[in-house]
């Protein structure tokens, strides 16, 4: 074989490679785009309006997440299976985003930890890594770390909205997840740096319930009753 | 003979070398030009900015306001003498000369006019003030040029205008905190629902913007943060009347706020 | 005069250049710890006993000044006088604590803003720049607006110690503090960035007045008429 | 000596070097385990149910610190004793870690600040540098800091939890912290920057002594009885 | 026009203009990938085999470059006129290496540089910027500037081939372009950076010239008179 | 599952993680060492004395292979097959290294490219990736042009050594590999950052080849003959 | 009787930060304009060195070097300009202002004063040069001031002489690369003397100079190591004329120069 | 023992570990300044002229080295034995340029590389890490390699001075450099960082060897004599 031939065999495969990571590029960018309309409806639960209506717009968010699906399922079709990691780059921001928009609608439907295989299956991604595209560990543990920030301010929020309850059932479930990432032994990558910022949401949050108990206004069956 | 050959082909590289020369030249004065005004406009935008946050603490804020108009005016002749120096330019070869003075003055405009009408200044009304009308068209340059030579235009762009209003954000932030230290009770919570409402409209651009505007998102975030903060703590105190402690609440507020005026 | 020997030269300059910074360091480690000192003795008058001998801590804080001034006498000789701005870094920062220091004291004597003549001569240097070692205007700027934070967290424990009338008072001088901040445009520099603070010092002692009110403690005879 | 024979015998010494460092990096990757579990158990303060049962939770801490000993009795043995210093990164992050904890155990027991003989006892070190394997004035400073804003944190959690008498004493507690703080001269370094955060920790509980006095609700005895 | 709706609004804008430089990069690629042809052409004339039918490559050349006016034709229809500017980036690098390639065939035709205008003209841009799309006069001198190195190693390279007459001719060449490139006045910019380069290749020609004369190979009679 | 066994699974996982990446590591190192010493037998091509064996110390390299195929045997049993990417960059450097090394024996021996194919067999790893632990083109590529740039000093040496007709052997061979690597559309990345060198060593060689015909030294059969 | 107290004590404040405002204003303006001073000071002074540099390739050196210095006189009425600024203020105040002009002046100086007398010109000499006799000696502000006031002087500091001669370096290299280029022996050998005086200069200040030239001291290096390179390999050419092949190295050289000098 | 009590005494030991500091900066200042002198004697090698009396120069410089001895033997004064490593950072930088020198010295005197002991000698530290003072082995091989760059520079120089014998014996010396490093197993570090830049200094000797070669230049007895 001529170094002409061999080249041009080359080539072949660069260009095939190009070829799949432009394919994936186009998929992640309408991933993108839905993970940016589901996040504006959650967003609204923010609004002094909002936390009327959460149901509703975890219905709205749930029906996005098909488009997701659809996406996922189109992406996973791009390149094959065991080459996962040769293009992780390209979707792992995406999916950490997705992964915390599913773990913030389950919390606001049932206020409990999504599972990965909850999310997974929201997603549309296979949960062993064996078995196809899934959603790494740590993706997962990115988005749970996400909504947690995000909890902080609807601790925040309902209060401006009246809702007194909620910040005390977030700051125990808070609690939890903090629990949980304390068994873990991190590496010093983003995941990392991320759950240091954990321990501001949990202080944040302590601090609303606070504020509340303080005034008398933490009267919920769960706050103890202690005054 | 030989020589005059050489002679004749060097001076054609060279006289072309001297267009060249002056080109660059040339290119490179109106660039400077061009900075220079853009530090004027950048200046007196930002003093703008300062004036405007007075309007928290005076008792005539139309004053203010007005005053601020004619400041805004005369940034918009420097912006005009900008749009003079593009005439007839691709405003891109030169717009890193003066995106920075340009988004501060969308800053200083939207501000201007958030304070007035409560809204967001849009693209195309900032765009729509940017028109000048030139008196001297005693001077024609080129024959084509006869009946627009009076009237010039400038176009902001949707970047530079992204920008702006992402810093926009942040003096908007500092009036809210303002306003909560002068005991208004209402503003806060404008801002507050208009700073979300950006806020969402950024996220929602996501990434499709410009890179300059996502590295302004987490500082839009965490002005967000600050006001919504602000407006819990606002509700939370409200709701706190002890009986056991009550006294005439109203009459002691109105007290404290005629004396803030006072002092104002 | 050749290469080698300009370069000696120039070494010579930057010898003594390096001598003048090193002997300055020294001057400003020693104002720093009175600096300290200063602090140590005022602090204490956000303890609930504290409020009892304020006066008494003034005139405490007023004898460590002295030493103030003697550590700026000296710190004047070690320069020459046109050449302030080429070491400001070097005592800048302490200066700028000085100038809060100097402007509390004033404050807990008399609830007055000091004038920037009057910190000059509290700390011994001159107020016009062509006269010699002065205090430049944004660092007196800066150490006012420290102290005005200091007001706030002093109206807090003054109500934690039983002064009612107090927070009424901060918070009248503050307002105007503010409005006279509100006159002055700031580049995007560190002063900016405290003045900024400021808007949350005034909104914290809003807040406590605003607690006072509602409760019926802020009596308005004791705000102001003592001064 | 051959330049070859000359290379062999230094790579010799490089070999050894990582072998200790591979060693070191175990032994405090165990310690970080302990030192996370240590933190599990003491978090658990901060909730309501957690209030009652302090000294329980002082006694199961206690019983960790010994596994800590263990390692760190390991961890001696490792590197020659004069080499402290050429490894001391590796484990200044966990150290400053448990002396932290070791200064929070100590202040829940008793109600006051833990000396570093008493901090080098608990997690099996030496004092003094010559003895050997100790911990670093620094690090036993930035423990101590950590623990000031674990008891901002405290003071928070206990009025929600009911307890109005703490803050106040957390409150003294910390105010004699600080002015211990403000005898020491620092460097510009990482400590200084964690000495900055205390002044937020001195305000924030402050804030919590005031809103209950306020309210009327600090009325313990030990709060000094001026009102 | 809510936030909300001016948000879209905007949207719109960027999706646009994100569509635009998609296009864009696809017809760049195309004019990339004919660049590297033509390339591939005129680089075998450093050949020693390549010296003898030098007009035969530049046909070929030239054949190429009408695939260039059709991508170029293509461009153009790709975004408004008057925003050239706007993605110059886009194929500022492709047409500089355009116009290396055009002055190269046309100093290999004439063994003249090549003006601005023809250049133009070979790549099917037009000259002045208001009448569309043109060729920068820094992206055309920048092509001139990567033939001139183009040129030391034809130098070199020509005399193994036994050609001892064309150094002397590239040396009269490049000093006339090194005279005019004096004229200007350079940014601390690329181009500034790329001509630094041609004192190099001016030197380098020198001293082939130089190897040349000392050995009496450079012959006179052939030094310039073929044009 | 409460959220305790959510994270002790997971951490599971991590630690499995760790696990491998600690296995692998270990391997590296061992390939790494045997990289150099394949290395050091290879430098001596260029001592003059180098010269004349070279079959010899090709040899001795071959013999050296045989360690990294087990090497290589080894760190493939270390991971599930299909996680080649996700651990990829532990490996990439050194597996550059050694594509360099083979195709620099390769080449010693019949002066020709090594294909991948037996790169892949030299280093004893899979060409396919689906077959397992392979050679990733773009790290086959990067070997070649490390290469490159030691024939580029090998073309120095040897004139050095008096072997004048390497140098044009070398020549021609490094033009057919700028030729292959032209047909490559490279991205911006290290590769073609690499790439970008090698028209420095193209030149170098060029002016190798030069400095001999001037002197009439470069007179070989092989060298064309059409002087 | 107390509100009255009030306003008087208010209108103490807020005419004390009246005063602020004006002298914070002013001072800013001043920097804002020696900003653009030291903007045009940059821009004539690297267009003057980029002149300087045809003196390797013009038959008449003098006539460049005039030219040059003409543009030099340029460029210190600006420089006095500055020091019009700076009457009565310490220089260290605004000096980042103007700091990088400043360096690039005394580039461009030190590089005419190189090649006309092949010495590195002093600090002493370039602040010599920066003593200006202002006409308008009718202003008279203080009265202290009526001796001194119609002659201003501008001090350049060592630190940005040094910045500056860092610089002068790169120029150098240039110089002597071209040089090469056109078929001078002599100038490389004498460049690269002076060249390696200056890197040991640097090299003796060590970290004993400010850090902003330790910056530098990497780029200084590789200039050396070109030109070090360049004579070496005139050396390796020089020393070279194989006896098999000698032809009449000396005419056929002279063609080729007298040829070069046409050119240029 | 009070808090009060307690910072004091901790503050003894930060302003004796701060005055330790400030002793050694001055002593390596001192340091820093004969090394510079030390510099500016052995860099005039580099001149023209400077090749005829290298003995001298040597001689010069080993009076110099007296001075350093006396710093050294100050500087181990100032601290105890144990914490060299505390204080490694202040006197690494100084040492390595030391180093350098001192093998430079050595090099010129008998062109052979100087050990570690020697080197230990010169400066007047310990070898051996238990004696006391050392020069650590990783700040020796850093100056070894800074005089490897210093020779590179010497082999072009020399020739310029006319001097053509040299080229060849550094060449022969670097590359027994670099085969000793190749033994050696660097972490990723700066040492390793500044070894990567030895391949450059071996490259650049080898071509001026070339350059001297091919114009028959290089004609001693080592070269080989293959002309
Ligand atoms: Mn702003
Ligand atoms: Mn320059």
């Amino acid at each position: 074989m001529s170094v002409t031939e061999m080249f041009s065999h080359i080539q072949g495969f660069l260009s095939a490679d190009q070829e799949v990571r432009e394919d994936i590029r186009k998929v992640v960018q309408g991933l993108e785009q839905t993970a940016r309309e589901i996040l504006t409806v959650l967003q609204s639960v923010h609004q002094p309006t909002g936390f009327k209506d959460i149901p509703n717009k975890c219905l709205k968010a749930r029906e996005l997440f098909s488009t997701v699906q659809i996406h996922i399922g189109e992406l996973r079709t791009k390149f094959p299976v065991e080459q996962y990691y040769r293009f992780h780059e390209h979707w792992r921001f995406v999916l950490q985003r997705l992964a915390f928009l599913a773990s913030f609608v389950v919390y606001l439907e049932t206020e409990s930890l999504v599972t990965r295989e909850e999310v997974a299956k929201i997603l549309g991604t296979e949960v062993n890594r064996e078995k196809g595209f899934h959603l790494d560990v740590e993706d997962y543990l990115a988005g749970v770390l996400i909504m947690a920030s995000e909890l902080s301010r609807l601790a925040v929020n309902s209060v401006t909205a009246g809702d007194y309850g909620r910040p005390l059932r977030i700051s125990n479930f808070i609690n939890e997840l903090d629990s949980g990432f304390r068994l873990l032994n991190l590496k010093n990558d983003p995941l990392r740096k991320r759950y240091d910022g954990l321990k501001y949401d949990v202080k944040k949050i302590e601090e609303v319930v606070y504020d509340l108990s303080i005034r008398g206004l933490a009267k919920e069956p769960e706050a103890g009753g202690d005054k | 003979d030989q020589k005059t050959e050489d002679f004749v082909s060097q001076s054609a590289v060279i006289s072309a070398f001297r267009v060249f020369q002056q080109e660059l030249d040339t290119r490179h004065d109106k660039y400077e030009r061009l900075v220079k005004l853009s530090r004027d406009i950048t200046i007196e935008s930002k003093r703008t900015i300062f004036l405007l946050h007075r309007v928290t603490s005076v008792p005539n804020v139309e004053e203010v306001l007005n005053e601020a108009d004619n400041k805004l005016d005369g940034v918009r002749q420097k912006i005009g003498q900008i749009a003079e120096e593009l005439r007839g330019e691709d405003i891109y070869q030169f717009h890193k000369a003066f995106t920075s003075g340009v988004q501060e003055y969308v800053e200083a405009v939207s501000f201007h006019h958030f304070i007035r009408h409560r809204t967001l200044l849009s693209l195309e009304e900032i765009n729509a003030a940017l028109v000048f009308i030139k008196d001297e068209t005693v001077v024609i340059k080129a024959p084509g040029e006869i009946q627009g030579a009076c009237v010039l235009t400038f176009q902001v762009t949707s970047t530079d205008y992204l920008l702006g209003v992402a810093d926009l954000t942040g003096e908007l932030m500092r009036m809210c905190i303002s306003s909560v230290g002068n005991g208004d009770m209402e503003t806060p919570f404008e801002l507050s629902n208009f700073l979300r409402d950006i806020h969402d409209g950024f996220a929602y651009l996501g990434n499709v913007g410009p890179y300059e505007v996502s590295k302004k998102l987490h500082t839009l975030r965490q002005s967000l943060g600050k006001v919504e903060d602000a407006c819990y703590m606002l509700r939370v105190r409200g709701s706190e009347i002890p009986k056991h402690m009550l006294a005439d609440v109203f009459s002691s507020r109105t007290a404290v706020m005629e004396q803030d005026e006072e002092v104002a």
